[in-house]
């Protein structure tokens, strides 16, 4: 199982801090996105808009890197801390 | 030295620490980050900062391994701090040492920059009309990082 | 606020000037310049600040004049000392507030690099093995002074 | 009269914090320093390695500035302060 976290305004438009996606679902990090897009509305529109960044195992990615089982995979939105 | 904290932090103790026993380094900046009443045309009483955890400290590392890289440093001490925070509190410290004035300033910056644009930290923002938003992420932020890249 | 003092200032005073009831500043930054070990290659114990009374504080405060007309600043506070300074010890304070870092970061290195060049103060040195001298001015120091003229 | 100040290493090399010199031998701040380098050797040396920088009532001024009467004229090498 891939673990997936979302933060920030990305957790409150998905209404959920995180989920468990197989990992035959989820070869890399654009299936992945694909996958959930697929869950319903909030979803495909909380991926379409091409803001939202990707880290694995909390080093940042694009969207072509390849995922392995148990990874822990965060999408959220562009920082503002500072 | 690294911190993410809830608590405050005490510029004093910091300076102190920056200094204590430390005859070498000639120059130490700081930089304090505060909550300010007004941001992108919306008056502000407070901010909740949330984080990754698991990510952050690693990141702040990172960064200041890259400062330290690229300038000669002596001490540097960072900290974020997350939860709610209200007006006129602080938010963010960042202090560098150096012999040199001109390595403790570029680093200072470069820490912050880089901070804004790559440490998982989001603020949402209450207004004084009792809404709540998330901050946009800030172009001048953008530009002002990628100097260093 | 500017000062020319013999007696040491304190740095949490300071900050505390800069922050209190102040909510439109975001950023602070701080510079102190302190005494340090090795100069010129000479390990140094101590060193005496001469300077123009007359005309010093007209220079600094035609210096942060500048800096307030270049850049968007909230508070600017600036105190050198003059006299005799042992290792470690407190020479220069700059803080500056504004709502932008960006904007408190140019404006602190502006007023050190203006003050390093412009303003009437000189420093004599004395060594661990008990001679004196007078510091030569730092070719470094007119290359940044030069980026802002 | 023009007040004459010195200062830092100007100031020892010379054994002098300052003096006083007729206007009529200091039209200009070239001049001044004309007079003061016939003092006698040391004074000679002081002001002809090029290095020496003067202020006219506490503002920079470069050797072909005019003076007046009873103006302060300051002479110091390049400063070290901050």
């Amino acid at each position: 199982m891939i673990r997936v976290l979302f933060f920030a305004q990305l957790r409150e438009t998905l209404g959920s801090a995180g989920t468990e996606v197989p990992h035959d679902e989820s070869a890399t990090v654009a299936d992945l996105k694909a996958f959930l897009m697929s869950k319903g509305d909030s979803w495909q529109q909380a991926f379409s808009n091409g803001k939202v960044l990707c880290a694995v195992n909390q080093t940042m990615v694009q969207d072509d890197e390849k995922l392995c089982d148990s990874d822990e995979v965060a999408f959220f939105p562009p920082v503002t801390g500072g | 030295m690294i911190k993410v904290q809830e608590s405050d932090f005490c510029v004093a103790e910091e300076y102190a620490a920056m200094t204590r026993g430390n005859t070498k380094a000639g120059a130490v900046v700081f930089f304090v980050g505060l909550v300010r009443d007004f941001n992108q045309n919306k008056k502000v009483n407070a901010l909740t900062l949330e984080h990754y955890p698991a990510m952050t400290e690693q990141v702040l590392q990172d960064i200041v391994q890259q400062a330290r890289s690229r300038w000669s440093l002596d001490r540097v001490r960072l900290i974020h701090r997350v939860g709610r925070l209200t007006l006129n509190e602080q938010i963010v410290f960042v202090a560098v040492s150096s012999q040199h004035r001109e390595d403790a300033f570029a680093a200072a910056q470069f820490l912050m920059d880089i901070l804004k644009t790559q440490a998982p930290f989001w603020k949402k923002e209450e207004t004084e009309k009792g809404d709540e938003h998330w901050v946009d992420a800030n172009n001048k932020d953008t530009i002002s990082a990628q100097r260093w890249l």
